[in-house]
């Protein structure tokens, strides 16, 4: 495999949704042509793999091969069934009470890393993705109107102790700047 | 050069606990971890101990483990007859396997530095294939968020409070100990050391200084120290009744 | 490539996010062992592609290779994640050559509490955390598979001297047990 067609199928890879042929040229500084002609050759090289190549108008992306859809489709059905678990929930919880929130305030306030958590989230519809209004570069989180009706709650200020909870993450968030220029 | 500037420079620099400053003395003087390094770095080390600022006070009971180990090999280096208990051994040998892990890890790190961040391997931005429909899971439930609200707060680390000063006593000087030792031969021709050290009722450390303080001063010709048996006390004696040639 | 391999991809590039053998061998309703072997060949089939397998412990994950780290670097414009200190990289290395270590024996060796650190660490999702197998009132800690991919390695034994650093590991517990009896 050349060194273009290899480049293509980590681009795809990594962004894992529909890219342009335009953006594909734009990213590998190639021509068009070029890059069609690396797609000829990654199909090829995916034949009989794991992933296939899909092209729809004129944009190209990574699926699963058809081998796998029925083995996908069951494991999809368990997902959907599964309970979120302890972790889960806990973020769920930070989402809820402290929206809209950005992943590294989540982070924070937990101890641990939650990017997987929050996709997952996200996948099931728990809670809603936007730009940071303060800041374009960044996301904040929180609650979708259906986990909302689901808890039977009209906002979110109807939660349990809303205030108070509020007020402990506030007081804890504040020990954030400060603590910040002591850790190194 | 400014002959003033490594004292300048001792000062402004921050070790993180006592290994980092006595494995940074070793290397500072390029020699290997061992015993004899570590002896002749031991008053290097006590030296800074009494330089460590205030707030690092609550620190100081590590930096006089890790000091009256240091003081042992000294002893030892300076008198290798000296009995010391397998405890004694135990924990000399166990400082230097520490500070040989350390060392090596503190190598690794160089290596990782150099590596991290050059040549990122990249994982997936999106999760493809994945239609959002909701599919809360059956352990959504208002009770559920209410206990793990109270989970996540439970579990935020307490506020640093500032730990109140803890009173730690200032270990004693090589220097300190010296004068002592001097003034009190003076008075007294004869004396035994578990009498001038006071041991029982001082850190064990101060024994250690004092003990050393007169190892010290016999070298220098000072004194003569005596030791009629094993386990017997030890007998100073001065040599001269007038001021001691130290410095 | 045989069929099993081929699923075994086409999970990993559809979950994108770490995945046991455990778990695949549920998925995929065979036996861990062949999971393993399927695991292995995927792992040759990738060779001079688009991704790579990254390996940790009993887990893997699929990420792009280190051929393309520099054009995909460009492209997200990543600030170039804060610098790491001294005692972080000191840590991360203990953690990477001494895994899966307890914080009190990462404490030991340092000579300092490493609670800050290790907190910090774990917010940046360079070190995971889990409960140790053999006292669950404690915890392990281990690289993330984001700091191998920061590390540009796909498994633990690709770190620089790995060898050389175990057996000097290996070393210093053989003589502190001999001390330990000694003095016991």
């Amino acid at each position: 495999m050349t060194n273009l067609s290899n480049q293509i199928e980590a681009l795809l890879f990594w962004k894992s949704e529909p890219v342009s042929l335009k953006e594909l040229s734009k990213m590998l500084s190639v021509e068009v042509d070029k890059v069609s002609e690396g797609l000829i050759e990654l199909e090829k090289s995916l034949e009989n793999r794991g992933t296939v190549l899909i092209k729809k108008e004129d944009t190209v992306y990574l699926a699963t091969n058809s081998e796998s859809s029925e083995l996908i489709k069951k494991i999809t059905k368990e997902e959907e069934s599964a309970e979120l678990g302890k972790a889960s929930l806990e973020t769920l919880s930070i989402v809820l009470y402290k929206s809209p929130i950005r992943r590294s305030d989540i982070d924070y306030i937990r101890g641990v890393n939650s990017s997987f958590i929050l996709r997952n989230l996200l996948i099931r519809g728990l809670v809603d993705k936007k730009t940071d209004p303060k800041d374009s570069r960044t996301f904040v989180y929180s609650p979708s109107f259906e986990l909302l009706a689901h808890l039977g709650i009209t906002e979110v200020g109807k939660l349990p102790d809303f205030e108070k909870v509020q007020a402990e993450i506030e007081t804890f968030k504040n020990q954030k700047e400060q603590n910040n220029q002591t850790i190194a | 050069m400014n002959a003033t500037l490594p004292e300048f420079k001792i000062k402004t620099e921050v070790f993180e606990g006592p290994l980092d400053l006595l494995l940074s003395l070793v290397e500072k003087r390029k020699l290997f971890i061992s015993d004899i390094s570590l002896a002749s770095v031991t008053d290097e080390y006590i030296n800074h101990i009494n330089k460590l600022p205030e707030y690092s006070m609550g620190d100081r009971t590590q930096f006089i483990l890790i000091a009256s180990t240091l003081l042992l090999i000294k002893a030892k280096s300076l008198l290798p007859n000296l009995p010391l208990t397998e405890d004694e051994n135990g924990s000399i040998e166990d400082l230097e396997l520490r500070l040989r892990e350390l060392e090596v890890m503190r190598r690794q790190s160089n290596e990782i530095k150099k590596i991290f961040g050059n040549n990122v391997l990249f994982f997936q931005e999106n999760s493809p294939e994945r239609e959002v429909f909701f599919n809360p899971g059956e352990d959504v439930k208002l009770n559920n968020i209410s206990e793990a609200i109270a989970r996540v707060l439970n579990s935020l680390p307490k506020a640093e409070v500032p730990l109140p000063k803890l009173k730690v006593q200032k270990v004693v000087s090589l220097e300190e100990m010296m004068d002592s030792l001097t003034v009190r031969i003076k008075s007294a021709i004869k004396m035994s050391f578990s009498d001038f050290s006071g041991k029982g009722k001082v850190e064990k450390v101060n024994v250690i200084v004092s003990f050393l303080a007169l190892l010290e001063l016999v070298k220098q010709g000072t004194v003569d120290a005596r030791q009629e048996g094993l386990f017997d006390e030890i007998e100073m004696e001065s040599y001269s009744i007038g001021t001691p040639s130290y410095t």
